[in-house]
């Protein structure tokens, strides 16, 4: 038997889960993961996910966007070939709005969708849990807990009378994946 | 422009060209080239691109390559010649400018002079000597006819007879002469569709002698124009249009002049008029003898207009001046001959001479010619340059009586109707490609010189005459000889050359003749109600049907109508509404022995219980472009009645799509043409600026030149000749009628016409509109790539090559000035080979937007010439194509930086106006005011 | 009212309900004929492509005056559809309007598809398509740039971020269920690909927690920008100068349009599909009330427009402003005008009625009507400020040929065929979505 | 349940990623050299005559004016005429067999096919004269062709070459005497200094109108 991922218990309903984290934190643990067909209500607090830092990152790629939107046409109408279209100014900023609005939801946008992927880790094709039994059913109305194997207080046999403790349909082991 | 050239060289480079040589024909092939890159580069935009041949000399030209230049020659329409002078690019003539030397033309043209070069590169000429429709080597027609001339030489020349159309070359002539020395018994018929019969005839009864008018408008203060469209058409209107408006300046200079016109169908003429009657034939005639009534102060002249115009004329003896139109009968004319001499308009308005095309009545001469045919006394016959199997009148039934003679030769730009009936046909060449001699209206006689050798092999007329005099030569030879005259060699040449440069020959022009008018009595036929007459008339374009091949003229708006590619039935409402028809109903005129269908067109200035129908048209053997267009009112004419007839009129069933480019008349109350009374003018009547003073953009500067452009709309007569003019130098493709229905026609200028005032009889006013060059131009800002935009001259460029064709411009163009190529329009059927086009302006390919750019490519050759030479440009050193085209100088053009410079000038008017001023885009093209001068006797009394 | 779910539905039900339509059921024979017809026009349509491409646009009607037709009314008309779905998904988001989670997708699979056909109508349209690259800004050997001040550009720009956020903010949503179909798939081939675009989601906690801030944030982006494209397409006109063009009142009445017309397409396209694939029990009578109200406001929003226009027509007192409001009214196309003036002002009055609000066969028919209704007004407004402009000489018309119709029929055509693909291959309702609301309800 | 994905089939994928963009980051390179345009710098076309630049100017220092004569007034520079070539080559090299063309030519009267090296696209409107009067030294466009057995070009000839000097002609300027000067311009300047010839501004120079009409 190889190495383990942790140990998983199969949970009826999202209140049972986030009750069963709780306990798990308040137990000790704090190498936890909870896996639910759709966000559960509460379930990140009680598993001490402190705020993402996504907000901020989308600034940061709206205002990247704008700048270098407004900058473009500025740098190619006044800069590198000024031309007299219909007698207006060289920089005709004004115009130049729609675009740069443009240019700035563009940059926030992809910067929210890249930086949620990668704070996920995602794509991630392969991960331990898909080998545990009945996990396909994650994503359709069943939810998991997941105790880590490199939990500092993790310790195969009270893991299970912990999780058997709090009434799963089932406790099993999850072997780590090579 | 026009520079000496050493013949014996140019002459030799042209022939050796066209003998697939190498100088020329090279030449001719580098620009094809290039050309036929044009589309595909335009595509590439930096993409690969073919490797290019470069065809060097073999003898070097003294030309530089891709250096046009100027050869004067002549242009003869009708008889009389008009000077032009030629840019040949490499051996290839493309575009025909007037030559300021000629009396005919003072630098201006008509659009036919402008067409002709199209005409010269037309695929569709005839392209070998043809006997029995087979192809027959040139020595095969020279043995046979010479055997039998040599037979009819023996009979005294008994039965052969020549038919040419009016011709006033004296080389000609000369040959002619030989010919009938030889054969004392031949006969030389004319006939010309569009003959002058009446007017030489009316001479004939009141002067004694065949005489023509020649005018002088700069002389004239009140006009009366009797159906005589002395602006469009007849021997010298391009002059007479130049005269004229000379003529109508309200302030500085002599007094502005007053034009009264009586005529059927709206003329030229008839729109610079201050008073205008239309009146159906008769009526008219019946105008003419209130007219003289009036005069003589006798009583019953109770038309009030007549009456205002007899005291008007009264008030300006010596000033005075009367025209009577062609269609006029013979007494008509001699009575206004009469009433001119009483006028002493006589030597003052009008001088007579002696006619250039001869004294001749193509009727009588024609009618001869028929009934010697039917009876079988015609042995041989030659046809010379005319197509009377198509044009000759119906009651002669050409056709017919052609087929009874045995030996026929049939001459001509065109295997045509007359030529597919005989048993020879030989291609003649065209006046660019022949040695030749022609007299103006006022008898000034010029060299005609070829620019280029017969590009099909088409013989000079003046050798197929040699043919028949027996005297073979080259065509230069008998034209330097008539002129060589006794002189000696060493001492004409000069003259010659001078002549060659010139484009006119000194002191040829004819001494007016003195002569006095009798009166012959003329009874106006009495007014029958309810009667219709059809008038029949020359197309502005096709004329009598030799230019119905011409794409360029098929699509030049008609003024009036502004209807391409067709003919029509024009008639006024009333009478429409008297039938029942709407314009696009079909009708049947029945006139004489003929009867037609033709589509009607109602047109608001037209007479009543008149019918008008333009003759030129439903060709069957023009050519692929003018085959089938409209309708053959040649049906209708007849030898006693050539231009007006009693007709029967009825509604038949059929409707017709015309195609035209103006589909709303009425200026809906926008005020495009401003329109001032003289005596306000006079007054200084100052036509207010509403251009917004405030604008948002902070003004651009313009460091060199400023180039702008005035067009006078009180001196356009609205002839059309700017139009034709651009499209031959910017290589605008004609898109064919069914793309004119679609609205797609490619005009950079196009003539506007509006009608102002009441129903019937309104006003007609012209307005030329090209790009107006707006310096806070609409159609740039919108632009995506950057393909139309502002050069440092201030000129709205459009760049070809950038177009992605979003027509967002033209959206945004309020005058819709813009132009697109929906289709390939450029390689389109009727397009020109490419070695006609100006190789200086791009091709445009299809997808891309066109439009007046002030022939740029014209101002860049100024620039690097005066670049070169380290100055500016001066002062009418650019001259565009329009401008130089207007007979009437209706178009001004130049720096608006130089404060000196005419369009300056011109600008600066009280009259000038910006069009559409209001919309603050700042146009570099501006109007200044029709100015009517009415005579307000005239206005009480009415 | 009606509750968004009976309590009978759990999360398993809901899943395997929705996510068999994709995975279980077998092609029906109706799908299979409409696929057959879409397809027949979609081939139609790429084959006058092909002509337009060789000939040129001469094969359309359009002209000078009128050189915009059909090709630029199809193409406003198409992005005004291609509004509705991410209004609903990102709009009724942020304002918290559960209901929005059982239409959301397939309206966002709709603007997509609207979108991205009405992105190739201005390409078909230029002289020289193969150049339409030229209006995006890249260094070529040229030197040359695109012009920054016309309208056209900023389309560019507005239309191609609006395609890729809507295609974003589609995809992120589709992710979890994604996982389902992978999770629920027999067949190897599709649990791989699906598994391929599931990116390897587990629904962890704090995955769900990212997941839900970005997909908040999109929504908050989408927003701004479902007002920002028709408004910026609405100044290809406005900030022209011709008259009937040249007006402010656009952005606003444009969207409104949009909105009307793209709410209308979600009734065309909901109600056969809850029928055909017995969705009643998601897509609720209560669904298609609300969407009706919405259509019956932004109706009142676009009748304010047409009034406005009249009224600043008159009010300007600019004669060529004056002259083609009087012209729209009686001139050459007025049957056009007051076509649409019934289809969207007078008939959809009726969705006052809570009986038509609910009445199956009422919102279908009136969905149909608005959508030729609003295709006219486009029409109209494309046309006749061209037809007839300042200088009477150049007026002229514009009359559609064949291809004109035949394109904008085979344009539909696709448009179906693409919807038609995508009910087979996606889950049209959102499904874990749908799992929160029975969350919420039995909670 | 089991992995979707086995670790081979998740390295594949990586590896099919990492091929993809390296495919599009080559093809975006093919495609910004094949706008580049085509024609290859170094090799020169075939021509019927291997004419030599490096012999005609080089060695035997013969004035570029004499065959191009139309350089100084036309847009054209010209081609010399079979004749022109004849003037030495009736006394020259008169078998040599590399001339046989030249001879055939001026026999028969018809004329050479030279191959076009420097082919600008024909919406290009570009004029000889005016440069030269301006003080750009043939060497400016054309490179040393004294030093070219076979002429081949040397310039991009595309608009962002041309407007690199449009923008700032100066010190592409030489005195009007060393206009057929092959030495490079920076050395002719050093010697002789600036031209002293009048510019159009530089929006002149870069208007559109300038080179396309």
């Amino acid at each position: 038997m190889s190495a383990l991922h942790g140990l998983m218990a199969e949970i009826r309903g999202p209140e049972a889960l986030v009750e069963a984290v709780r306990r798990a934190r308040a137990a000790g643990y704090r190498r936890i993961d909870a896996y639910s067909p759709f966000p559960v209500e509460g379930l990140a607090d009680a598993i001490g996910f402190s705020g993402s830092r996504i907000p901020l990152a989308t600034l940061m790629g709206g205002i990247a966007g704008g700048l270098g939107g407004f900058f473009l046409q500025w740098y190619s109408a006044v800069v590198s070939y000024p031309v007299n279209v219909g007698g207006r100014p060289l920089d005709s900023w004004p115009e130049f709005i729609p675009v740069t609005f443009e240019t700035t939801v563009l940059g926030a946008a992809v910067t929210a969708v890249i930086a949620m992927l990668a704070a996920n880790g995602l794509p991630r094709l392969r991960h331990p849990v898909f080998d545990a039994p009945h996990f396909d059913h994650a994503t359709r109305n069943r939810f998991f807990l997941c105790i880590l194997a490199d939990d500092e207080r993790f310790e195969a046999a009270s893991a299970r009378r912990f999780l058997e403790a709090i009434e799963p349909i089932r406790v099993v082991e999850v072997p780590a994946c090579e | 422009m026009s520079e000496p050239i050493r013949l014996w060289r140019s002459l030799d480079e042209l022939e050796a060209g066209l003998a697939g040589g190498p100088s020329a024909f090279s030449a001719a092939r580098r620009d094809f080239l290039k050309l036929a890159a044009a589309a595909a580069a335009l595509a590439g935009a930096g993409c690969s691109r073919p490797v290019e041949e470069i065809v060097p000399y073999v003898h070097p030209t003294g030309s530089a390559p891709g250096v046009p230049r100027y050869f004067a020659t002549a242009m003869t329409l009708e008889g009389c010649a008009s000077g032009v002078l030629v840019e040949s690019n490499m051996g290839r003539p493309t575009k025909v400018e007037g030559n300021p030397a000629h009396p005919a033309s003072l630098g201006a043209t008509d659009v036919q002079a402008q067409a002709s070069v199209l005409q010269l590169w037309d695929p569709d000429r005839s392209g070998a000597i043809r006997h029995r429709g087979a192809i027959a080597p040139r020595a095969e027609l020279e043995a046979e006819w010479h055997d039998a001339l040599a037979a009819l030489e023996a009979r005294g020349g008994e039965g052969l007879r020549i038919l040419t159309g009016y011709t006033s070359s004296p080389t000609f002539a000369a040959q002619m002469d030989a010919v009938l020395k030889r054969f004392p018994a031949a006969r030389w018929h004319r006939w010309e569709a569009l003959h002058r019969d009446n007017s030489l005839e009316g001479a004939r009864l009141a002067l004694g002698r065949a005489l023509a008018p020649v005018y002088r408008f700069d002389a004239a203060d009140v006009v009366v124009a009797l159906d005589a469209d002395f602006l469009g058409e007849g021997p010298g209107h391009v002059r007479y249009a130049r005269d004229f408006a000379g003529r109508r300046k309200p302030r500085g200079g002599a007094p502005m002049n007053r034009l009264y016109a009586v005529e059927t169908a709206p003329t030229l003429a008839g729109a610079m008029a201050d008073h205008r009657a239309a009146l159906s034939p008769p009526a008219l005639l019946r105008w003419l003898g209130q007219l003289d009534t009036a005069l003589r102060g006798e009583p019953g002249a109770e038309l009030p207009l007549a009456r205002a115009a007899a005291r008007d004329l009264q008030a300006h003896r010596g000033r005075a001046l009367v025209l009577a139109g062609e269609s006029l009968p013979p007494e008509a004319h001699a009575l206004v001959h009469r009433i001119n001499a009483e006028l002493g308009a006589a030597g003052s308005t009008v001088a007579y001479v002696e006619p250039v095309a001869g004294d001749v009545h193509c009727a009588a001469s024609l009618r001869e010619l028929v009934s010697d045919l039917g009876a079988g006394r015609v042995e041989a016959l030659v046809m010379l340059g005319v197509n009377p199997a198509y044009d000759a009148p119906a009651d002669a039934d050409f056709a017919a009586a052609l087929r009874r003679a045995p030996r026929t030769l049939h001459q001509g730009l065109y295997d045509d109707e007359t030529a597919a009936l005989c048993a020879w046909h030989v291609p003649e060449a065209h006046y660019l490609e022949d040695w030749s001699d022609a007299r103006a209206f006022d008898g000034t006689a010029s060299v005609v010189q070829p620019l280029i050798a017969p590009l099909h092999g088409a013989l000079s007329r003046h050798e197929v005459m040699a043919l028949l005099a027996g005297t073979p030569g080259r065509p230069r030879d008998f034209v330097r000889a008539q002129w060589r005259g006794r002189k000696a060699e060493a001492d004409f040449e000069d003259s010659w050359r001078a002549a060659l440069r010139e484009g006119v020959i000194p002191g040829t022009a004819f001494r007016p003749v003195s002569a006095t008018a009798r009166r012959v009595d003329f009874t106006p036929p009495p007014a029958v109600t309810g009667a219709w007459t059809v008038r029949l008339r020359a197309d502005p374009s096709v004329r009598d049907g030799t230019f119905a091949n011409n794409a360029w003229l098929q699509e030049l708006p008609k003024p009036h109508s502004k209807l391409t590619w067709d003919n029509a039935a024009f008639m006024s409402a009333e009478s429409a509404a008297k039938l029942g028809v709407r314009t696009g109903d079909t009708i049947e005129v029945a006139s004489g022995p003929g009867r037609v269908e033709a589509p009607v067109w109602i047109l608001p200035d037209h007479a009543d219980g008149a019918v008008t129908m333009a003759l030129g048209f439903g060709r069957s053997r023009a050519g692929r472009v003018g085959n089938g267009v409209g309708v053959d009112a040649y049906a209708l004419r007849t030898f006693a009645a050539p231009w007006a007839a009693g007709a029967a009129v009825r509604k038949v069933a059929g409707r017709h799509v015309f195609a035209t480019t103006q589909n709303h008349d009425r200026m809906e109350g926008r005020e495009p043409v401003r329109v001032v009374r003289a005596d306000e003018a006079a007054r200084g009547a100052r036509i207010p600026d509403e251009t917004p003073k405030e604008s948002l953009y902070p003004p651009w500067t313009y460091d060199s030149y400023r180039w702008g452009m005035v067009i006078d709309l009180n001196a356009c007569i609205g002839c059309n000749a700017c139009t034709i003019a651009c499209q031959a130098e910017n290589n605008i493709p004609t898109v064919g009628a069914e793309q004119v229905r679609r609205g797609r026609e490619m005009h950079w200028i196009r003539v506007d016409r509006y009608y102002e005032g009441p129903a019937k009889d309104p006003r007609t006013y012209f307005q030329p509109v090209p790009c107006m060059q707006c310096e806070d131009a609409p159609c740039e800002a919108v632009c995506p790539v950057g393909a139309t935009v502002h050069d440092s001259e201030g000129i709205n460029v459009q760049v070809y090559n950038r177009c992605v064709g979003t027509r967002f411009c033209s959206n945004n163009c309020p005058y819709k000035v813009r132009r697109f190529n929906f289709l390939h329009f450029a390689a389109g059927p009727a397009e020109p080979p490419l070695e006609a086009r100006n190789p200086e302006v791009t091709v445009r390919m299809r997808g891309v937007m066109e439009k007046c750019n002030y022939c740029l490519q014209r101002i860049t050759r100024a620039r690097l010439e005066t670049d070169r030479e380290g100055r500016r440009i001066a002062d009418g050193e650019v001259v565009t194509a329009c401008q130089a085209a207007c007979p009437t100088r209706a178009i001004t053009f130049g720096d608006l930086a130089d404060p000196e410079s005419a369009v300056s000038a011109a600008a600066r008017s009280p009259l000038d106006y910006a069009l559409l001023a209001e919309l603050n885009t700042r146009p570099r093209t501006t109007y200044l005011a029709r100015v009517v001068n009415p005579n307000p006797d005239a206005q009480r009394e009415a | 009212m009606a509750e968004l779910l009976s309590p009978r539905w759990g999360y398993a039900s809901i899943t395997d309900k929705i996510s068999d339509i994709v995975l279980r059921r077998p092609v029906h024979w109706i799908w299979g004929a409409g696929f057959a017809v879409a397809g027949a026009l979609s081939v139609a349509f790429f084959g006058l492509m092909g002509w337009l491409f060789l000939a040129g646009v001469g094969i359309w009607g359009v002209n000078i005056p009128t050189a915009w037709g059909f090709a630029i009314g199809n193409f406003v008309w198409w992005i005004g559809i291609g509004h509705a779905g991410t209004f609903i998904s990102a709009f009724l988001l942020l304002l918290r309007q559960k209901w929005r989670n059982s239409i959301n997708r397939f309206a966002e699979a709709m603007t997509l598809f609207a979108a991205g056909i009405a992105g190739l109508w201005p390409i078909l349209h230029l002289g020289r398509p193969w150049f339409a690259y030229w209006l995006t800004p890249y260094p070529d050997v040229m030197n040359v740039w695109p012009q920054w001040r016309s309208p056209l550009v900023w389309d560019i720009f507005a239309i191609s971020t609006y395609l890729l956020v809507s295609l974003l903010f589609w995809y992120v949503g589709l992710i979890p269920d994604l996982a389902t179909l992978r999770d629920r798939a027999e067949s190897r081939a599709k649990r791989v690909a699906y598994g391929l675009f599931a990116l390897g989601w587990r629904g962890e906690a704090r995955h769900w927690a990212r997941f839900e801030s970005a997909y908040l944030l999109l929504a908050g982006l989408a927003a701004p920008l479902v007002i920002s494209v028709h408004s910026v397409v609405s100044l290809d006109f406005a900030i022209g100068n011709t008259p009937g063009y040249h007006s402010t009142i656009f952005p606003p009445y444009f969207v409104a349009g949009a909105l009307f017309s793209g709410f209308a397409m979600v009734l065309v396209l909901a109600i056969p599909m809850r029928k055909f694939f017995r969705l009643e029990a998601f897509i609720t009578l209560r669904h298609l009330d609300n969407a009706a109200k919405i259509m019956l406001a932004t109706e009142l929003i676009l009748a304010y427009g047409y009034l406005a226009e009249v009224f600043t027509g008159f009010y300007s007192g600019d004669r060529y402003e004056v002259a083609i409001t009087v012209n729209r009214m009686v001139g050459p196309y007025a049957p056009v005008y007051w076509t649409l003036i019934v289809l969207n002002v007078v008939l959809p009055q009726v969705l006052w009625f809570r009986r038509a609000r609910r009445s199956i066969p009422v919102l279908f028919t009136l969905g149909i009507l608005v959508n030729i209704g609003m295709w006219m007004e486009r029409f109209m407004i494309v046309v006749t400020g061209l037809a007839q402009d300042f200088l009477p000489s150049s007026w002229g018309l514009f009359i559609p040929t064949w291809v004109d119709w035949t394109m904008l029929a085979g344009s539909i055509g696709l448009f179906a065929l693409l919807f038609l693909l995508f009910l087979r291959a996606l889950p049209a309702i959102s499904i874990f979505e749908m799992r929160e609301i029975a969350a919420e309800e039995s909670a | 349940m089991a992995q979707v994905f086995t670790p081979g089939a998740v390295l594949a994928l990586k590896l099919a990623l990492l091929g993809g963009l390296g495919v599009l980051a080559a093809g975006s390179v093919a495609a910004y050299h094949y706008l580049q345009g085509p024609e290859t710098l170094a090799e020169a076309p075939r021509q019927p005559i291997p004419f030599s630049h490096k012999h005609h100017v080089g060695d035997d220092g013969i004035d570029c004016r004499y065959c191009h004569d139309g350089v100084e007034v036309a847009a054209f520079a010209g081609i010399p005429s079979t004749q022109v070539c004849m003037t030495c080559h009736s006394q020259l090299f008169t078998d040599a067999p590399v001339l046989e063309p030249l001879r055939e030519s001026a026999a028969r009267g018809k004329p050479l096919r030279w191959a076009r090296v420097h082919d600008l696209p024909d919406f290009v409107y570009f004029d000889h004269g005016i440069h030269v009067k301006k003080g750009v030294g043939c060497v400016e466009c054309h490179g040393r062709v004294d030093r070219m057995p076979v002429v081949r070009r040397v310039a991009s000839l595309e608009m962002q070459w041309c407007l690199e000097c449009h923008r700032n002609p100066e010190p592409h300027l030489r005195p009007a005497r060393f206009e057929f000067d092959m030495r490079p311009t920076a050395e002719i300047r050093a010697l002789a200094g600036a031209p002293k010839t009048t510019l159009a501004s530089t929006r002149r120079l870069t208007d559109c109108s300038t080179c396309h009409r």
